[in-house]
């Protein structure tokens, strides 16, 4: 069982290095914000494996941090840069 | 090899590539974000020791002295690009200008 | 193996399937707004599974309840956030077409 | 076995580091260095700081990724003519022969890195202090030694931090000019975005009181609380409550001065009463501690989102300048 937490942690970690390429990439800021969103969740789930793999539940508090900030930058994004010329392209 | 091992050593790492890039890269907030990176090297150093040395729990100064530094080092951040922004609005340069 | 472990290990590899499909299709789809629709199946489906496969498997009620909020809260974070940066770059592309046009 | 992780995740924070610097496009730097946060949240779980890492994607998750964000926005391009010129000033100077002093800062990063690696993979055992915690735990009144050590053993760096982070608020304002925000605040038109803000700001709220009292026992206590706190202040201010601009100046300066102060009072009346600066009587050090935390956690959100407020407002005054001309 260990074993196979392990294997789920690494493949997800592996799905972050795969993600890294459309933050490089863009094109648009959206684009990054989006792939940071989708490296949070994902960081959400590594940290709920890793609470049950070290059966340490207060890890699950880090979970919810990660959680209840997720949209603060979307938010940000979508207020500070309203009506910006910005990088759109 | 063991996990406080791995975490020192990259430590190092990160510690001379943020002092890498505060010689190298030319734009201010390139600059504040090696800084951060520098910081992030000796926070790594001290918890990875902080693993080292644990008993029963791990050693609790360094974990504390890491969350206030994070904290400070998140206000001298914030006051970096304050400086940062206010010297690009008055004279439109976004390095030092003996960089140029 | 009992049962419980089997339907942990089921719902890991499921969860870790939508989180891979959401990953190739936010590197693969051709535009912003298909991206997002990417992100939120892996948000919601993905981090759903895993969620419920690891509330059988930490199997204490506390726990339980922590990892529904995180998924709840996940639930409508994505959808908002999905709705927020489609409508941010809705408005971008609008002003740079108006941009253009002058 | 579970080494994979932690050799892969030490791949991922060496790679990010770097190519947040290399990275030829300012946004590319800065959502780099928002992976690089996430990573070493991460890196902090396997170390065994659960209470670093809870400040760490505190900040590395929110406040810093707004900072930065919002810095971005004035560093895009505005003036196209201005940028291009800068741009062929800096491709010019790329084609300078700057061979020599490129390969003596090359070799004298070569060598610091060998240096550096050396002094760590050395660094003596038994240093620690955990013993030493671990037998004076029971009288600090909290059972979490990471709270007892940040409010009880070593409470002076704690309270001098506070002034820390005070300062660097005077510093931005003074960085940043004034305070007062003019513009009567306009809630936000969009109205899935108002009920987005409405439902986080007393889930932020719940989530740090309960950080606040679970550093009691467990992972958690007054930094992390702050910085989630200080996440409403931010959310509030960006959809267009800017309540910490618009108080009263005395409640402004209540709120930010309140914890440092607190503090002080209390160290120095148990001087007054015979024991050292800050050092609690065991009976009540458990709810003077709460005291304590809750307070300094107001007095950091305060600051923190004070600074976010300082430093949105520059971008809006250049704006302002922009539209007019």
């Amino acid at each position: 069982m260990d074993v196979f937490f392990i294997i789920v942690i690494v493949f997800l970690l592996l799905n972050i290095v795969m993600g890294l390429f459309r933050v490089w990439r863009g094109p648009a800021v959206a684009d990054r914000l989006l792939t940071t969103q989708l490296f949070g969740t994902t960081g959400m789930a590594i940290l709920m494996v890793l609470a049950g793999y070290l059966g340490e539940l207060t890890l699950l508090n880090v979970a919810i941090t990660f959680n209840v900030l997720a949209i603060l930058l979307v938010i940000s994004l979508v207020k500070v840069w309203k009506n910006k010329k910005g990088e759109t392209k | 090899m063991e996990t406080y091992q791995i975490y020192s050593l990259t430590s190092a790492v990160l510690f001379v590539i943020g002092i890498g890039g505060v010689f190298i890269t030319r734009h201010f907030i390139k600059k504040i974000i090696a800084t951060m990176i520098m910081g992030g090297g000796v926070f790594l150093s001290f918890v990875s020791f902080a693993e080292r040395d644990a008993l029963t729990f791990a050693d609790p100064v360094p974990h504390a002295l890491v969350i206030t530094g994070i904290v400070v080092a998140v206000a001298s951040a914030a006051f970096a690009l304050a400086l940062a922004r206010r010297i690009y609005q008055q004279t439109g340069d976004i390095s030092f200008s003996n960089d140029k | 193996m009992t049962i419980v472990e089997l339907i942990t290990v089921i719902f890991l590899v499921v969860g870790c399937f939508f989180f891979l499909a959401g990953t190739l299709g936010v590197l693969r789809f051709p535009d912003l707004f298909s991206r997002l629709h990417a992100l939120t199946k892996a948000d919601n489906l993905g981090l759903g599974f895993i969620a419920a496969g690891m509330a059988l498997h930490i199997a204490s009620p506390w726990a339980a309840l922590k990892i529904l909020l995180i998924w709840l809260f996940t639930l409508l974070a994505s959808s908002s956030t999905c709705y927020l940066i489609a409508h941010f770059q809705k408005e971008q592309d609008q002003l740079k077409n108006r941009k253009e046009g002058e | 076995m579970s080494l994979i992780i932690d050799g892969l995740l030490a791949i991922l924070a060496i790679y990010l580091a770097l190519q947040s610097l290399l990275a030829p496009r300012l946004t590319q730097s800065v959502f780099l260095f928002f992976a690089f946060g996430l990573a070493l949240a991460l890196a902090w779980i396997r170390l065994a700081a659960v209470d670093v890492a809870i400040t760490e994607a505190a900040i590395a998750a929110g406040f810093l990724g707004v900072l930065f964000l919002d810095a971005l926005r004035d560093f895009a391009p505005r003036i196209p003519a201005k940028n291009e010129a800068v741009q062929k000033q800096y491709s010019k100077s790329q084609t300078k022969s700057l061979f020599l002093p490129r390969l003596t800062l090359w070799a004298g990063l070569g060598l610091f890195l060998l240096i550096a690696l050396e002094a760590v993979w050395k660094i003596p055992e038994g240093g620690g202090l955990t013993a030493a915690a671990g037998t004076l735990l029971p009288e600090s009144g909290v059972e979490n030694p990471v709270t007892a050590v940040l409010l009880n053993f070593r409470a002076y760096d704690t309270w001098l931090e506070m002034g820390v982070i005070l300062i660097g608020l005077l510093a931005v304002f003074a960085a940043g000019g004034k305070m007062a925000y003019r513009k009567p605040g306009v809630a936000s038109q969009d109205p899935l975005l108002r009920q987005v803000i409405l439902f986080f700001t007393p889930v932020l709220f719940l989530f740090g009181a309960f950080l606040l009292y679970i550093g009691k026992t467990g992972p958690g206590g007054a930094f992390q609380a702050g910085v989630l706190w200080g996440a409403i202040g931010i959310l509030l201010h960006l959809g267009g409550w800017p309540f910490i601009a618009l108080m009263p100046r005395w409640l402004g300066q209540l709120l930010l001065t309140v914890g440092l102060g607190f503090f002080l009072v209390l160290g120095f009346l148990f001087m007054a009463a015979g024991g050292a600066l800050f050092e609690y009587p065991p009976a009540y050090a458990g709810i003077l501690i709460l005291i304590i935390e809750t307070l300094a956690a107001i007095s950091i959100a305060a600051a923190l989102s004070a600074i976010f407020a300082l430093l949105n407002q520059i971008g809006e005054e250049a704006d302002e300048i922009e539209s007019t001309t």
